[in-house]
């Protein structure tokens, strides 16, 4: 791109700068107060911090499709693929393996209380989940857990598992009436199963990002 | 259970995601069967919907039990149910022709089956979704899964395209996001029907509806922000192609069509809409040119598909500030252009791959004596052509006869003008092709046979896109619930 | 009565359905092909004698498919639709005897058979369509559907062909939409109405009416191959005999000449368009195209060439007689579409027999063919005769209603340019009827394909359709004035235009 | 809660971390300012009381999007290396 | 001023910055930072417009959450196919040729 278009197109996202402040100046408040609506409806939703009801009740369905949007990114590097022999070769350090086998059991514990916590405070699957994904980056880093060259059955199944539970209880709302719908009484535990399958399926999904390696495609590496 | 107790709209969202897990567990290259007989179930689905919406009316679905705009609501008015009709009627087809086409080339297809399976939900979603920030998802979800079946083929222009489309799609996805943070910002909610009573000429509203808007035309590729798609939909394997060109640019133009006749309504300008059908017009014409200078074949028809959106945008000039009548033609115009051209695309697409595994090349100069040994794929590829010429009696007709009616009906002669020019370029470029296939060749058996799969696919699509201009009437009584 | 309203489309559907099937065999079922192409001719016959009685006595046969609002596919077989689907489907018939015989042998059978019934699927659409869209649909479905028999051979000369005849009518369809739409947008109807619907607009819109009469016009007048719009027609005559036979007599020539028919009496009503002051124009343009196509047709050596250059002459009769105000110049061109084409699709018959048996393609390798085939010989004379216009063939009663028509209307200039035009005819058809019955043979025949057997100069299915049509040249001649001839039937038509 | 000096500080070193993030001519040095940023920013949501923003950015915002990132660069670093007289000037003027 | 309007502004100011990385760097590295930097604007105007009355809402809260996970999952991909590209062709560019040249006469049969 030549000199004048860049100045240009500079001075131009120097205008939509100015006009997203102008325009946000002085907005009279909005006409639906929705956090009144979602601390009116806290207490049936199965959960006590309004961030997760949001999340996995009330909008629930907008993270049903994010898991979605996980797993297809990790679709999407798979199908990709990567040449083998460029694969980036880490040399072994003892020191760092040793670390990461001490704090892997740590991390995985300070996830399940993310996990646990997040009902009634800030936490809940996702933050539990970048947890264990880092415990997996850490195990790569080190040594011990090699890159995926194409996911086994087991590993297949634990990716999908959060998701699967999730599309489950989605299903079972239908019974109810709509999809997602959680009856009162099981609303807690239910949302608690969903975390719990989240976690361990993002978890392993954003660390899979990471670790995703080469996917040969058939008849051997294109060049 | 009852027939009319079954709720169609959230389980057809929930019916591909199930079947796009299913096959991601099945493991690489694995799922065609539950592909096609969950394309089957959804094209059932789809058609109760219609028939609901035709007893019924507008269909609605408060996922969670919540209702907007604390929760999400999924609503299928007349324009939703045509453009998950035109998914439904793609789609199969395609998951049919890709089986075989798999078999034949395998480049691609290890994560094919699951990627469009959340490509599929994604498009009902969001064809569905009545929330702003819920249909922000569903675009990442689909621009995603699009561009991972993009690169899918691992070839080095397929990832150069990928890449490419991937920071198309994101950027118009971060527009869009924007004007939905501006929009949350100001009235406090992101459900449409809220919004609808809402929304007036504010600055910060404007704003918003134009990062909107804009985002949206990146993702349909409206001239110039066209720059990626002929590289990925030439560059990936066919029966992507054909999912990318027939379904998923018609998304964002549905959003966009959505937004500009529908929440910003007191917003839309004269002005700005016939700066929309300037760029359209230039579309066409450019699109069309360079289809005309192509050498290959698939280049070619994803050029066509950079012409072809060029009228999709017609609608917005048409339609905006023109007295009620011309209007409502203009808007149908658009919409049964969006489905011609789904219909006649995929068609055009599957045809070419059929043409192109038989010759053994994507050169248009070595065609020859495709139309002797593949004569049913070529049949296919004419009959999309002329579907995309507009010549009657075809679904491409009954598309530029009401764009043509609204534009002398409003006095704007100059887009009948590009309506018509259009029509004759497409033909140009159409039986460049045709002519090529015709030739005789001097070696003999040069071209191969293919699985019959791939050619009648190919012929189905096309004969439905013709079937479509006689019973256009039909499509719009239906465009007409709810609008 | 349900059924009644069901003939038009199943008269349509007699032969697509066919060609639909016959695209899709396989090249060696010769004999299921045949069968399925003579059983859509047959129904298609009856149905149309059917319908003829039904119309005679005043029957409507209407169909009616809303396609958009507003929008009706509608088949109308009135009596000046079933004028030309019965000239289309008795010619069909015979056409598709002798392509059964041309094509033996000859490489994608199925492709042309199946594209040759769309083409007839489509000119009998042009001949019902009860208004300006169905016109429309079915006039650029004849196009697609004759392009591939254009190109049928595949050669870098018809491709050429294909592509000019492409650009000429995609073109004109193009205009032709332009003009429907914009009429439509003021009139708000588009029927084909006996008298014209348009006299009510008044001349509050006569600018814009004259305007989309151009358009209109210019549109069919492509097909008609109207001075200047004729370019595409000699090309085109690269394709096998029975695709040009069907070409210039029945299928796309006789589409346009029939559309000119169609908008000046039944959009506009010939009275009104009079008013406007179309006709004189379009009367001259008609009278420039008749000298042009037989000025040029003297030039050619090119035996199908010179007829192609004949049928622009001739064709132009059939718009000239539509432009003569007044019911007898309305006889003379109508009935001239139904002469002309039983005339012209001899001579190309004859023309294909020359060059499928003895490899005749130049008029100067003719000399002497008549001793060797005579049958043909004579139904090319008999033919010839009739185009020249000579007592009592069919193109007598032509020229005559013709020239009467235009006392009629006071334009006496169109006689002169009658005399000229037939002084032109008889100058290029008489040299080539001397020269194959009296002067001697010259050498060795250019390729003999099919030698003589006994008295057979050639296969049955090439030589029975020539002579059928030549001795139908000479009946709607000789009996003209009996019931149920074509020109009974158009004074029929011209009653009941010009009734008040 | 009300604008505090603090505020003033956090938001300048936000523009300033993201806008030489961006026109950094090393790679790494651009993925580190942009881990700097994404820690800077979920010191905002935290200013904004939005913990649970905080946390999700600072784990996966800056954590793994750095991890991410700093891989790649390495990787690219590593292709640039093996593919010098091929893809030459343009590989060199990527990873620079 | 209140504390999410100001927030709203500095994303604003993020938002821009990010679109112009997006359209001005030439490296895809840059790029992929630039898309995370914009997005992150987004996000900021997202909760801090909302907020800007003082009162915390969980709502768009959520939705953050949710475009943060997004952002990582696009990131992810983007960052894959740049080392794919990068093996592929030996560079983090994308290549001029293939969305301007209008006809490749001299391209390489493929599908």
């Amino acid at each position: 791109m030549n000199r004048w278009a860049s100045v240009a197109v500079a001075l131009l996202c120097a205008v939509l700068a100015l006009a997203l402040a102008w325009a946000m100046w002085d907005l009279p408040p909005a006409p639906v107060a929705l956090p009144a609506q979602v601390a009116g409806s806290l207490a049936i939703s199965g959960v006590e911090h309004p961030v997760t009801a949001v999340l996995l009740n009330f909008r629930g369905y907008d993270t049903l499709l994010e898991v979605g949007v996980l797993l297809i990114a990790l679709l999407g590097m798979l199908a990709a693929g990567a040449t083998p022999e460029r694969m980036t070769a880490l040399p072994p350090d003892p020191v760092l393996e040793g670390l990461a086998r001490l704090l892997a059991p740590l991390m995985v514990l300070v996830a399940g209380y993310l996990l646990w916590a997040g009902a009634f405070r800030p936490g809940g699957a996702f933050q539990a989940a970048a947890v264990l994904a880092a415990a997996g980056v850490l195990l790569r880093l080190a040594g011990p857990v090699t890159a995926w060259t194409r996911p086994g059955r087991v590993l297949r199944l634990a990716l999908a598992a959060g998701f699967v539970v999730f599309l489950a209880v989605a299903v079972l709302g239908l019974a109810q009436g709509a999809m997602l719908e959680y009856p009162r009484a099981w609303a807690g535990s239910l949302i608690l199963a969903v975390e719990a399958g989240l976690t361990v399926s993002l978890g392993l999904t954003l660390a899979g990002l990471f670790l995703a390696g080469p996917e040969i495609p058939r008849g051997g590496p294109r060049t | 259970m009852a027939i009319e107790s079954v709720a169609p709209l959230p389980w057809l969202v929930l019916l591909p995601l199930a079947w796009a897990t299913l096959s991601f567990l099945l493991g690489p290259s694995r799922g065609a069967g539950i592909a096609i007989v969950g394309l089957l179930l959804q094209a059932g689905l789809v058609l109760l919907l219609a028939w609901q919406l035709t007893t019924m009316g507008t269909q609605h679905h408060a996922v969670g039990g919540w209702g907007a705009p604390l929760g999400i609501d999924l609503v299928a008015d007349g324009l939703s149910v045509v453009m998950l009709l035109m998914t439904a009627a793609v789609a199969l087809p395609v998951a049919i022709y890709a089986r075989a086409w798999f078999v034949a080339k395998p480049a691609g297809a290890a994560w094919f089956w699951p990627l469009s399976g959340f490509l599929v939900a994604a498009l009902n979603g969001l064809f569905l979704s009545a929330d702003l920030f819920n249909i922000y998802v569903t675009l990442e979800l689909l621009g995603l899964a699009a561009v991972g079946l993009t690169a899918a083929t691992g070839e080095r222009r397929a990832v150069a395209a990928a890449m490419r489309y991937l920071l198309a799609t994101l950027l118009g996805s971060g527009a869009y996001l924007m004007g939905v943070a501006l929009v949350y910002g100001t009235y406090g909610s992101v459900s449409l029907a809220v919004l609808g009573g809402l929304v007036e000429s504010l600055p910060v509203v404007m704003l918003a509806a134009g990062l909107m808007v804009a985002g949206m035309l990146l993702k349909t590729a409206l001239f110039p922000l066209h720059f990626w798609l002929p590289p990925a939909h030439g560059g990936a394997a066919t029966p992507v192609s054909a999912l990318l060109s027939a379904l998923v640019i018609k998304a964002s133009f549905y959003l966009a069509l959505r937004l500009w006749f529908g929440v910003f309504e007191p917003l839309a300008a004269v002005s700005a809409a016939q700066v929309l059908g300037a760029l359209g017009a230039a579309a066409v014409f450019w699109g069309s040119v360079q289809a005309l200078l192509q050498a290959r074949l698939k280049m070619l028809v994803a050029y066509s598909t950079v012409a072809q959106v060029g009228y999709l945008f017609l609608v917005f000039p048409l339609a905006t500030g023109t007295p009620a009548e011309a209007a409502a033609g203009a808007w149908q115009g658009g919409v049964l252009q969006a489905v011609a051209h789904a219909l006649a695309k995929a068609a055009m697409f599957a045809a070419a791959g059929a043409m192109i595994l038989g010759a053994g090349s994507d050169r248009i100069d070595r065609l020859g004596g495709v139309g002797a040994r593949l004569p049913l794929a070529l049949f296919a590829f004419g009959l999309a052509g002329i579907v995309l010429m507009g010549l009657p009696p075809t679904g491409g007709f009954a598309t530029k006869w009401l764009l043509l009616m609204a534009a002398l009906e409003t006095g704007q002669w100059w887009w009948a003008a590009v309506l018509v020019g259009g029509g004759l370029l497409a033909a140009a470029y159409v039986f460049r092709v045709l002519l090529a296939a015709f030739a005789p060749v001097p070696e003999q058996g040069r071209v191969t046979g293919v699985a019959r799969s791939l050619e009648w696919t190919a012929f189905a699509l096309a004969t439905a896109g013709v079937l479509l201009g006689l019973f256009a009437a039909h499509v719009v009584t239906l465009l007409d619930v709810g609008a | 009565m349900i059924l009644d309203s069901l003939l038009p489309p199943l008269v349509v559907l007699s032969s697509f359905l066919p060609g639909l099937v016959i695209f899709f065999l396989d090249e060696s079922r010769v004999r299921l092909r045949t069968t399925l192409n003579l059983v859509g001719a047959v129904t298609k016959l009856l149905l149309i004698a059917y319908m003829l009685w039904g119309v005679f006595h005043q029957q409507d046969f209407v169909f009616r498919h809303t396609v958009l609002p507003g929008f009706d596919l509608v088949l109308n077989a009135d009596a000046l639709a079933m004028l030309f689907v019965t000239l289309s489907a008795v010619l069909w018939f015979f056409t598709t005897l002798y392509a059964i015989g041309y094509l033996e042998g000859a490489p994608h059978r199925s492709r042309f058979f199946g594209f040759f019934s769309l083409c007839v699927t489509a000119t009998v659409g042009v001949a019902m369509a009860g208004n300006l869209f169905t016109f429309f649909i079915f006039y650029e479905l004849l196009t697609l559907a004759t392009y591939p028999l254009v190109v049928h051979r595949g050669t870098p000369e018809a491709l050429r062909a294909g592509q000019r005849y492409l650009a000429y009518t995609l073109g004109g369809g193009a205009i032709l939409l332009v003009g429907i739409i914009w009429l439509y947008t003021l009139a708000g109807s588009v029927d084909f109405v006996h008298g014209g619907s348009l006299a009510a607009l008044g001349s509050a819109h006569a600018a814009e009416l004259r305007w989309i009469f151009l358009l209109l016009i210019a549109g069919v007048g492509v097909k008609a191959a109207l001075v200047p719009l004729h370019g595409w027609l000699p090309q085109a005559m690269v394709a096998p005999a029975p695709v040009s036979a069907l070409l210039h007599a029945v299928a796309v020539v006789k589409a346009g000449a029939f559309g000119i028919v169609r908008v000046v009496y039944e959009v506009y009503g010939v009275t009104f368009a009079q008013v406007l002051g179309v006709l004189t124009p379009l009367s001259w343009v008609a009278s420039a195209t008749i000298l042009w196509g037989s000025l040029r047709a003297l030039a050619q050596d090119d035996l199908k060439r010179r007829l192609a250059y004949s049928t622009v002459s001739q064709v132009s009769y059939i718009v000239l007689g539509v432009t003569l105000f007044g019911p007898v110049g309305t006889v003379g061109g109508v009935v001239h579409l139904v002469h002309q084409g039983i005339m012209k699709i001899t001579l190309f018959f004859c023309a294909g027999n020359y060059a499928e048996t003895l490899g005749i393609h130049r008029v100067s390798q003719m000399d002497g063919v008549g001793r060797r085939m005579p049958w043909t010989t004579a139904a090319f004379t008999l033919a010839a005769f009739g185009m020249i216009g000579l007592p009592p063939l069919a193109g007598f009663v032509s020229k005559w209603y013709l020239g009467l028509g235009a006392l009629e209307a006071g334009m006496d200039w169109v006689i002169g340019v009658l005399m000229l035009s037939s002084l032109l005819n008889a100058a290029y058809f008489l040299p080539i009827v001397y020269r194959a019955w009296f002067k001697p043979q010259a050498g060795e025949w250019p390729h003999e394909h099919i030698l003589a057997r006994g008295r057979r100069e050639t296969g049955w299915l090439l030589l029975l359709p020539p002579v059928f049509t030549a001795a139908a040249a000479l009946a709607v001649g000789l009996f003209a004035a009996m019931p149920f001839s074509p020109l009974d039937w158009v004074q029929l038509i011209a009653e009941r235009e010009y009734a008040p | 809660m009300s604008l505090s000096p603090f505020d003033l500080l956090l938001a300048v070193m936000l523009l300033l971390t993201a806008w030489r993030a961006l026109v950094a001519p090393d790679p790494f040095r651009a993925t580190v300012l942009f881990i700097v940023f994404g820690l800077l920013m979920a010191l905002a949501w935290a200013r904004l009381s939005a913990p649970d923003i905080a946390l999700a950015e600072a784990a996966i915002g800056a954590g793994l999007t750095g991890a991410l990132l700093l891989d790649a660069v390495g990787h690219l670093r590593a292709v640039r290396r093996q593919s010098s007289p091929p893809g030459g000037d343009k590989a060199r003027e990527a990873a620079k | 001023m209140s504390l999410g309007l100001f927030y709203a502004l500095v994303g604003g100011g993020l938002f821009a910055l990010g679109l112009a990385g997006l359209i001005l760097q030439p490296r895809l590295l840059g790029k992929i930072l630039a898309f995370n930097i914009l997005g992150s604007g987004a996000f900021l105007v997202l909760v801090g417009l909302a907020q800007r009355g003082g009162t915390p809402d969980p709502v768009p809260q959520a939705m953050v959450l949710t475009g943060i996970v997004v952002a990582v999952a696009a990131t992810a991909l983007a960052l894959a196919l740049t080392r794919r590209l990068a093996d592929l062709s030996g560079a983090a560019v994308l290549p001029e040729d293939d969305a301007r040249a209008p006809a490749n006469p001299r391209g390489p049969d493929g599908d």
